[in-house]
């Protein structure tokens, strides 16, 4: 086949543009939610825990029980069709309680993961940053907050303020986050040896520009493993708390203390201890494979 | 069992009596681990038998003085310290002089304070020459009490009265802490103590009635977690739980798999009203609060262990005037669940149907079965009253403090005799005393006991501290729930121990099968 | 060198002394004292105790006397326990503790390093969700149940081994793995997403270019660099299982130290009280001490010895 | 010359959430034993992934190979197993990597980076290792290898780090050297130096080299036979001396003339306007039409490898038997005033 | 000489190679010794020498990355470190820019380009939001990248495409004063070219200031009005480009250019190269005297003894005992 010599025509050379068009950009965050979408587990996870949260809010409303409703006679029913759970020692039903339960036992993980993230993170990060003196103070103070029993302080609490969910706050607003601020700082400080950072000091970024967009995001996977598991931390410290006389009122029940409770009635009821811990752990897979979605998310070296 | 520590050769008994005792000197003890492990380790002038009568131990026999201020104990020849001594009277009058002298600082002095001059003594204003207790040889032990006190013998069984090795214990401020040198003159001895683990008691070879001890080795576990004594029993790692007492939601299963044991308790669980605060200084809300429990229900569905649904303030089992009497028949029962009259009461004090009834907090110390009991009032009260009360947990210490200074409106209590005979729960509540948190105010309640306390008719007695509970219930100054009862998970093969009512338990005649 | 030990071992000297001092307030501001029982003691007993115990001094002077008698290393007499010292129960806790907590920390290294690898090489796929599925449990499952759950059916159903006290090898193995679990849980899910960030890297390129094989890769070069969160737990983390956990010893009778870090402040023994403080309190500094010194050897560009060099 | 490698139709995409980057689009060459391949390229164009290809080390995912061959010693790497990828790596085949600061682990000792290979592959002992790898960086011009191998990446400048990249991936005498911009960080009597190694390497052991550069004087210094890549294509193939005779492909032209060269007066340098073509959805036909000054119609259809001469080949319309024009009239015509 | 845009004077900076028990260091690398030399407003100064002999050192430090040993920079009089530590720090930042050596380590990797570049135009508000866009792919379009790169990381480049996000970045702050860490080592040349060009044409638009530290002495060469030519941590030559291409004085320097490398097969085969006898001597150790006599092959008694002084003839410096007779 002789090819057509119009063909071999030379076109004029204007430099050709269509090509360099540029596709609609996208920021960092929506690159990182493009990611996190792909990733199966991930959505699976925080459509979970979106489920959990919706029904921590609303479930109590569509319950024919109360949580505090008693059945003495029909105390530690095994589930059945009446209590879907069973009962407890008291004939209330269980799946009534841990719903309302979730209420509190989730904004205490919320609480305590906020927590990790504004002090904690926020923490390390000046003190790995600035380093030297600066982190030396930073450093034995949080040894010190780690020093004094916390039993301590929670037990003055209690007496000093009115029982209730505030003061559990309180109590884990003061040591909830020392881990956090030790791990981040510990990243941070291998990681403010790396050139980028010189380039990001060389084009003026102020300490906080640099703490925040460039040495926190890339300590993100040890941040978020550290926040989950502050999450069910905080759940079973509040229980403890409960214990010491600081939580919410009986005959309210968190899943920390309904757990705790199920723990002493294990071989005759084990229904009692498998439900809460069993809600706890669903929860806590929702949020850790969210947050590994996440962290995986962020990372934007993790293709696929 | 598994195979893990089965101990068949020696035929040991594996008993848990809960914590880790504070101390093994019986002097200074207080709580129930050290007095079960002394019970075994000691022995006073008089033990009691299986009826709660107190009959010669250390001592053979005794005399006491027509006015009961004088005793003379006789101490037996044989009578042997785990070392091979002798005991003396003058290890005894060494002992309870000790208990009292303000130095020594003793917390159950206390419980000496009926010796004469006991309590100027260990107030500083009387010299130890002056206290009621004298070795007149080395056999013959006198005591003079400061009043007739009908259960004086019953008391020479408590552990603060037991004797110490005058030789050992006057030179070695440490002894009690090191089982070389604890000497006792029980039927056990200490040949090994783990801390917060276990106490290992073989037979003391000197022991003057060692033909009736039949186990060689006792083990006695330290451990204070109901939970963890029952999966030690279960598997095979214990053989009695004396303490602590298993978990209530435990408790049908075990006996129905026949390994529990109820024994009857000298004591009383009851909700402690603010006699001094709003709205529980008004006797109708107290007793309207009162009559609204159902107490039925709670010994049955709550806490299940074969306690007694309270009917008054004084337990039974304690002896009334005629003797093989008891002292809760005689006196019948004082409260009562009606709603109906509860309820009446309630809208005579002014608030109908629990209309405009001021905030209210009940107060427990942490802990399941508290909680549960608890749990359950509010909801009566609530039921069947229209009330809400709101709950409040505290630490232990936290809350007796608060209890004690009267910064509280109800709070849980319960409260435990220390010797078999009535007094120990009518005087709790006389202006002065210490434990009365209820802050009960009532001079003819208090003239009552002080009748009873100073004289040694019985029949007098008695009645005056019928009279007193009668009062005390009428004003429904506080609201019993139920009698306590111990229980004991026992293998079945555990036979020979004694339990007292007052809650201790003597392995000396227990043996495993 | 030197001078950065003289220098944090100064600082330990003062974090210490901020400590006692703090909990010396506040062990002295919750309610009930040593000696508040159910049973209310007659006044003339409990004045008796007070002057025995010194309680009736001024709290400074309280404070100065203990100051003076740390420093001579006597941690003073327990309240509650007659006859035992503070430096008793320590010398018989700890090493029980310090035993348990040992052969805890091996388990949570030897079995939480490597499942965080795999997890972290075999990412999104079933051995990572396997794992990080086990270790979401054990951080969810908090010790108590764990140690309820062990008992249950290791000691009871399947009568392997025993449920509690603590007289051999095989009375160590369900406390240390419950005791473990979280731990495992937590460094396997820390080394997973840190060797994720590692094995992304170019020099794990040129590693495997050299040949190396996947072991060597991962283990000298993908773990090293990966071990600074691992590290920073540990620290606190050895210091407070090495001195006992309340819960696990508690559930498994073991005779150690952890137990007094909750009983005494319920008992308010202050001596002990203070005694656990300290004693917990210096081997977390010092830990904390050797995780900055781990810091220095598993990256050489981290310097805290002196002040920035540029 | 009988080849030791030979890459066949190489094609590697990497899975992009914007899409398939296609880095490496069918691209085929063979080295010769003892021969030193030269690829020349703009950034961008794949030079890296297709030698990272031939040491089995795209990342995947993203990175995945969907067709082609390397054959080496009659095996097809891409089919083999990590393991026996293993034994190749570092031993057979070796490779120096182009950014030295991060290809280096920044927490070992560049001496146990450096000697971990021998004890891999020739089983020295810790000791003997450290010595030949002190022997290693002094080859490679590093003042007091003594000290440096006690030393991290970090402390060393960006040289040093070149440098100890490449002794590590001389250290056993491979089979095929592949050198990355070996030379970039280096100043030019190093770089003189290490070419005068390779050259030895290459010269005495017959160690094929296949040498990626932007600088064509080193090309002209070192290499056989030049290969131009342009957006993942292999554009022209030519011996070394006849690719700077006669270039054929207008992008080799403009690459030629974008260098300065000490003799040439001051002034702007000749640049090639515009932008390299985005791989992920590269012009439908001649990649560099878009840029090219002697653009004809027939250029919006790919076109194919065309033979020129014996040993040469040319990806483009000019050179067809068709096309009208003579390469090197127009390449004249180009030249800028 | 009247617009001395950067003044480097005695600058020194060593760093500890060793540390003694009480942290007191024992050695030293002597990265830089005394140096000092001047950058005119407008000009470029081309920096080269042996690798590792402390060119980028001295970049740093002029940027003030690193504080120096001793001696000091001035920029436009003002003390450069001084300044940067005070209160109006962001001004001289701005002023002040640098293209690092290593492109792909100076990236963030969890920032897009666009970020990258966009932050320091953020950080010294430079542009609205608008115009924060167009500004990104003007100065990406500059350094011959495409817009659509901007919503990409850096490791989906190649080396080159990175070096050029650092150039893009440095840029982005309209700088007067630029230091070039082999900022084109990494590119192939035809964009080599373009960003040669594009710092050309910056400077005679706005006049920037180069320092351009390079190997390539073609290249260094095109772009330089002057260079100096380092060796060791000191500074052996500096001269008019033209001039010292054309009459090298100093030893080092003759070996140096004999050595570049012609694009020409041909040529190149021919070419005689000085070979440099002996080690590079290492910088914690530096020979006495002149350091580079034990490489020189006119080395005599007196290098040994002697730190040969900077001497200029027609603003030609050498640092040579021998210049004369040379
Ligand atoms: N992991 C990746 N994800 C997406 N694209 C990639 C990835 N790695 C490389 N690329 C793309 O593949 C193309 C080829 O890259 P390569 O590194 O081979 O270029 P190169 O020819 O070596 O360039 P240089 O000379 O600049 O190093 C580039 O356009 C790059 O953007
Ligand atoms: N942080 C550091 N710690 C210790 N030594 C260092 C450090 N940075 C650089 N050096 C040393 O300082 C000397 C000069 O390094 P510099 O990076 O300035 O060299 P250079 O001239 O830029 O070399 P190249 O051309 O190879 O980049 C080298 O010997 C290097 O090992
Ligand atoms: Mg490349
Ligand atoms: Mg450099």
């Amino acid at each position: 086949m002789a090819p057509n010599p119009e063909l071999f025509k030379r076109i004029d050379f204007i430099h050709d543009t269509s090509y360099d068009i540029a596709r609609p950009s996208t920021t960092y965050w929506q690159d990182a939610w493009r990611r996190l979408k792909k990733n199966k587990m991930a959505m699976a996870g925080l459509v979970m825990v979106c489920i959990i949260t919706i029904t921590a809010i609303f479930g109590p409303f569509f319950t024919k029980y109360n949580y505090s409703d008693q059945k003495l006679e029909w105390a530690n029913q095994p589930p059945s069709a009446e209590h879907w759970l069973g009962t407890d020692n008291l004939g209330r039903d269980m799946f009534t309680r841990i719903l309302y339960g979730a209420r509190i036992s989730l904004s205490i993980g919320i609480v305590a993961s906020l927590l990790n993230f504004t002090i904690g993170v926020v923490y390390g990060g000046i003190s790995g940053f600035f380093g030297g003196r600066v982190d030396s103070i930073m450093m034995r103070v949080i040894d010190i907050l780690w020093g004094i029993p916390l039993l301590l302080y929670v037990i003055l609490l209690m007496v000093v303020l009115e029982p209730g969910l505030t003061n559990i706050f309180i109590a884990l607003g003061l040591v909830y986050w020392l881990k956090m601020a030790r791990i981040v700082r510990g990243q941070i400080l291998s990681l403010k040896q790396l050139e980028y950072i010189l380039a990001a000091r060389l084009i003026g970024a102020k300490p906080w520009r640099i703490i925040l967009r460039h040495l926190i995001p890339n300590s993100m996977g040890p941040i978020i493993v550290t926040a989950t598991l502050a999450i069910p931390e905080a759940i079973f410290t509040e229980a403890f708390l409960s214990f010491i006389g600081l939580g919410v009122a009986a005959p309210m029940a968190s899943w920390g203390v309904l757990a705790s409770e199920g723990v002493t009635s294990l071989r005759s009821y084990p229904f009692q201890l498998f439900c809460p811990a069993v809600a706890i752990s669903i929860t806590m897979l929702s949020f850790n494979f969210l947050g590994d979605g996440l962290r995986d998310a962020l990372d934007p070296r993790m293709r696929k | 069992g598994s195979g893990t520590t089965s101990n068949t050769a020696t035929k040991s008994l594996r008993f848990s009596i809960g914590a880790e005792p504070e101390t093994l000197d019986p002097r200074k003890s207080t709580g129930v681990p050290e007095s079960t492990a002394q019970a075994q380790l000691y022995e006073g002038l008089a033990a009691l038998d299986s009826k709660e009568t107190p009959i010669p131990a250390t001592a053979e026999r005794w005399e006491i003085s027509p006015d009961g201020l004088n005793y003379k104990f006789y101490i037996r020849q044989n009578a042997k310290w785990s070392n091979g001594d002798p005991v003396t009277a003058h290890d005894f009058e060494y002992a309870w002089k000790e208990v009292l002298r303000p130095e020594f600082a003793s917390k159950y002095a206390l419980q000496l304070y009926y010796l004469k001059n006991g309590e100027a003594y260990n107030k500083g204003k009387a010299t130890a020459d002056q206290v009621g207790v004298k070795a007149l040889d080395d056999k013959t032990l006198e005591v003079t009490l400061e009043a007739p006190t009908a259960y004086f013998l019953a008391l020479t069984t408590f552990h603060t009265y037991y004797p110490v090795n005058k030789k050992i214990v006057s030179t070695n401020e440490k002894w009690a802490a090191d089982p070389k040198t604890i000497i006792g003159n029980g039927p056990f001895k200490v040949s090994n103590w783990v801390h917060q683990s276990k106490l290992e008691l073989v037979k003391n070879e000197h022991y003057w009635d060692i033909a009736k001890v039949k186990t060689d080795k006792v083990d006695l576990i330290l451990t204070d977690n109901a939970t963890t004594a029952l999966s030690m029993f279960e598997n095979g790692q214990l053989d009695f739980i004396d303490t602590p007492a298993p978990p209530t939601s435990e408790v049908p299963r075990l006996a129905k798999e026949n390994k529990l044991q109820v024994f009857p308790y000298l004591g009383t669980y009851y909700y402690a009203f603010n006699n001094s605060v709003a709205p529980t200084n008004n006797a109708k809300v107290r007793k309207a609060l009162s009559l609204a429990i159902d107490r039925e229900a709670i010994v049955k569905n709550v806490t299940k262990t074969e306690e007694v649904a309270a009917a008054a303030w004084i337990p039974p089992g304690l002896p009334d005037a005629t003797a093989g009497e008891d002292f809760r028949k005689v006196g019948g029962d004082l409260v009562k669940y009606d709603v109906a009259e509860a309820k009446k009461l309630l809208a005579e004090a002014g608030y109908p149907d629990g209309k405009g009834f001021p905030d209210l907090t009940l107060t427990y110390n942490t802990d399941d079965r508290h909680k549960a009991i608890a749990e359950a009032i509010q909801e009566m009260w609530k039921k069947n009253l229209g009330i809400n009360v709101a709950l409040t947990n505290q630490e232990w210490k936290v809350f007796i403090n608060n209890r004690s200074q009267g910064n509280y409106q109800i709070a849980r209590h319960g409260w435990i005799g220390d010797y078999p005979d009535a007094m120990t729960f009518s005087d709790l509540f006389i202006i002065g005393s210490g434990n009365n948190n209820i802050q009960y105010k009532n001079p003819e309640y208090d003239q009552l006991v002080k009748l009873a306390q100073s004289t040694g008719d019985q029949t007098v007695r008695m009645k005056a501290m019928h009279d007193a509970e009668k009062m005390l219930m009428e004003d429904a100054a506080l609201a019993p729930i139920y009698y306590y009862t111990r229980p004991a998970v026992v293998k079945q093969n555990v036979k020979g121990y004694v339990r007292s009512i007052t809650g201790l338990t003597y392995l000396k005649e227990a043996y495993v099968e | 060198m030197l001078q950065y030990t003289l220098n944090r071992f100064v600082s330990m000297l003062v974090v210490l002394l901020v400590i006692i001092t703090a909990t010396f307030i506040l062990m002295h501001s919750i309610p009930g004292g040593p000696f508040t029982a159910e049973r209310a003691l007659p006044d003339a007993v409990m004045r008796n105790i007070n002057e025995r115990y010194h309680l009736n001094d001024p709290l400074w002077k309280q404070y100065i006397d203990y100051l003076g008698n740390i420093g001579k290393g006597d941690l003073g007499p327990s309240f509650k326990y007659e006859n035992r010292t503070v430096n008793d129960i320590i010398a018989e806790g700890f090493p029980v503790s310090a035993q348990l907590g040992g052969i805890t920390v091996l388990i949570a290294l030897s079995i939480g390093i490597p499942a965080g690898i795999i997890a972290a090489l075999y990412q999104n796929r079933w051995p990572d969700y396997a794992t990080m599925f086990l270790a979401t449990i054990g951080i969810s499952v908090p010790n108590f149940i764990l140690a309820t759950l062990f008992i249950y059916v290791f000691a009871l159903k399947l009568e392997l081994l025993p449920a509690a006290m603590w007289e051999g090898v095989e009375y160590m193995i369900l406390p240390a793995c419950s005791l473990a679990g979280l731990s495992t849980a937590f460094i396997a899910r820390l080394v997973r997403s840190t060797m994720l960030e590692v094995m992304g890297q170019d020099f794990i390129r040129t590693a495997r270019a050299k040949g190396l094989t996947e072991f060597l890769v991962v283990y000298r070069h993908g773990l090293k660099n990966a071990l600074i969160p691992v590290v920073t737990y540990l620290g606190p983390q050895i210091a407070m299982i090495f001195t006992g956990s309340f819960v696990i010893e508690t559930i498994f009778a073991v005779p150690g130290l952890g137990r007094h870090f909750v009983t005494s402040i319920y008992n308010r023994d202050y001596t002990v009280i203070l005694g656990i403080t300290v004693f917990y309190s210096t081997l977390l500094v010092f830990l904390n001490f050797l995780v900055d010194l781990a810091y220095m050897l598993l990256d050489p560009r981290i310097k805290l010895d002196n002040k920035e060099e540029n | 010359m009988q080849p030791v490698l030979s890459v066949e139709n190489l094609k590697v995409i990497f899975n992009t959430y914007a899409g398939k980057v296609q880095a490496v689009n069918d691209v085929s060459f063979s080295l010769g034993k003892g021969e030193v391949l030269g690829i020349v390229g703009e950034s961008g164009c794949g030079k890296s992934v297709t030698t990272s290809a031939i040491m089995g080390l795209i990342p995947s995912p993203p990175g995945q190979i969907p067709s082609g061959r390397i054959m080496f010693e009659g095996k097809d790497l891409i089919k083999m197993s990590e393991k026996e990828l293993r034994s190749i790596r570092g031993n057979d085949i070796s490779m120096i990597f182009q950014d030295p600061m991060t290809s280096l682990n920044p927490v070992l000792t560049v001496g146990l980076q450096l000697s971990e290979t021998f004890m891999l592959h020739q089983g020295l002992s810790k000791k003997q290792a450290l010595e030949k790898a002190v022997d290693m960086l002094r080859l490679v011009g590093i003042p007091a290898p003594e000290s440096r191998v006690l030393q991290y990446p970090h402390q060393m400048s960006g040289g040093m780090r070149q440098r100890v990249m490449i002794a590590m991936a001389l250290a056993c005498n491979p089979k095929i050297l592949i050198a990355d911009e070996p030379t970039t960080a280096l100043d030019v009597t190093i770089q003189a130096q290490i070419i005068d190694l390779m050259k030895n390497l290459n010269q005495q052991l017959a160690t094929s080299i296949i040498l990626i550069t932007h600088d064509l004087g080193v090309v002209a210094s070192i290499c056989h036979r030049v290969m131009v890549m342009y957006a993942g294509k292999a554009v022209e193939m030519a011996p070394l001396k006849e690719l700077y005779a006669k270039p054929q492909h207008p992008y080799t032209w403009s690459l030629l003339r974008s260098v300065p060269r000490l003799d040439m007066k001051k002034g702007s340098l000749e640049s090639i306007a515009g932008q390299p073509p985005d791989l992920l959805s590269p012009p439908p036909g001649c990649t560099f039409m878009p840029r090219c000054r002697v653009a004809m119609e027939i250029c919006k259809q790919p076109p194919e490898l065309a033979t020129v001469e014996e040993g040469h080949t040319c990806r483009c319309w000019l050179v067809d038997e068709n096309s009208p024009y003579a390469p090197a009239t127009l390449f004249k015509e180009c030249e800028p005033a | 000489m009247s617009d001395v845009l950067m003044d480097i004077q005695n600058l020194t900076k060593y760093f500890v190679a060793k540390r003694s028990l009480f942290g007191k260091a024992e050695s030293y690398v002597k990265a830089v010794e005394n140096v000092s030399f001047q950058v005119e407003k407008g000009e470029t100064l081309g920096l080269v020498g042996e690798t590792g002999c402390g060119k980028s050192t001295i970049g740093r430090t002029a940027v003030g990355l690193y504080s120096p040993t001793a001696g000091q920079v001035l920029f436009n009089g003002e003390n450069v470190h001084a300044a940067l530590g005070g209160s109006n720090s962001l001004a001289m930042r701005r002023k002040i820019q640098m293209i690092f050596q290593d492109p792909y380590a100076s990236l963030n990797p969890r920032m897009t380009v666009g970020d990258i570049i966009g932050e320091p135009i953020d950080i010294h508000g430079l542009a609205a939001k608008q115009e924060r866009t167009s500004r990104i792919y003007y100065l990406l379009k500059k350094v011959g990248l495409n817009p659509e790169h901007a919503s990409r990381f850096p490791h989906e480049f190649s080396g080159g495409q990175r070096q050029r996000i650092g150039i893009a970045r440095a840029l982005a702050v309209d700088p007067e004063f630029i230091v070039c860490d082999e900022p084109i080592s990494a590119l192939d040349v035809s964009i080599q070219a373009q960003v040669v060009n594009l710092l050309q044409e910056l400077q005679a638009q706005f006049g920037l200031t180069y320092l351009f530290i390079a190997h390539d002495l073609s290249m260094v060469k095109h772009i330089s009005r002057r260079v100096a030519v380092m060796y060791l941590g000191s500074l052996v030559e500096l001269a008019d480009c033209e001039e010292l291409y054309k009459n090298p004085q100093h030893p080092y320097t003759q070996a140096l250019l004999s050595a570049i490398p012609i694009p020409d097969p041909v040529v190149e085969l021919e070419r005689k190269r000085i070979i440099l006898k002996g080690d590079v001597p290492s910088p914690i150790n530096p020979p006495s005297g002149c350091k580079f006599r034990t490489r020189c092959r006119y080395s005599v008694a007196r290098c040994a003894e002697e730190i040969p002084v900077f001497v200029s003839q027609n603003e030609h410096y050498v640092a040579c005992h021998l210049v004369k007779k040379n």
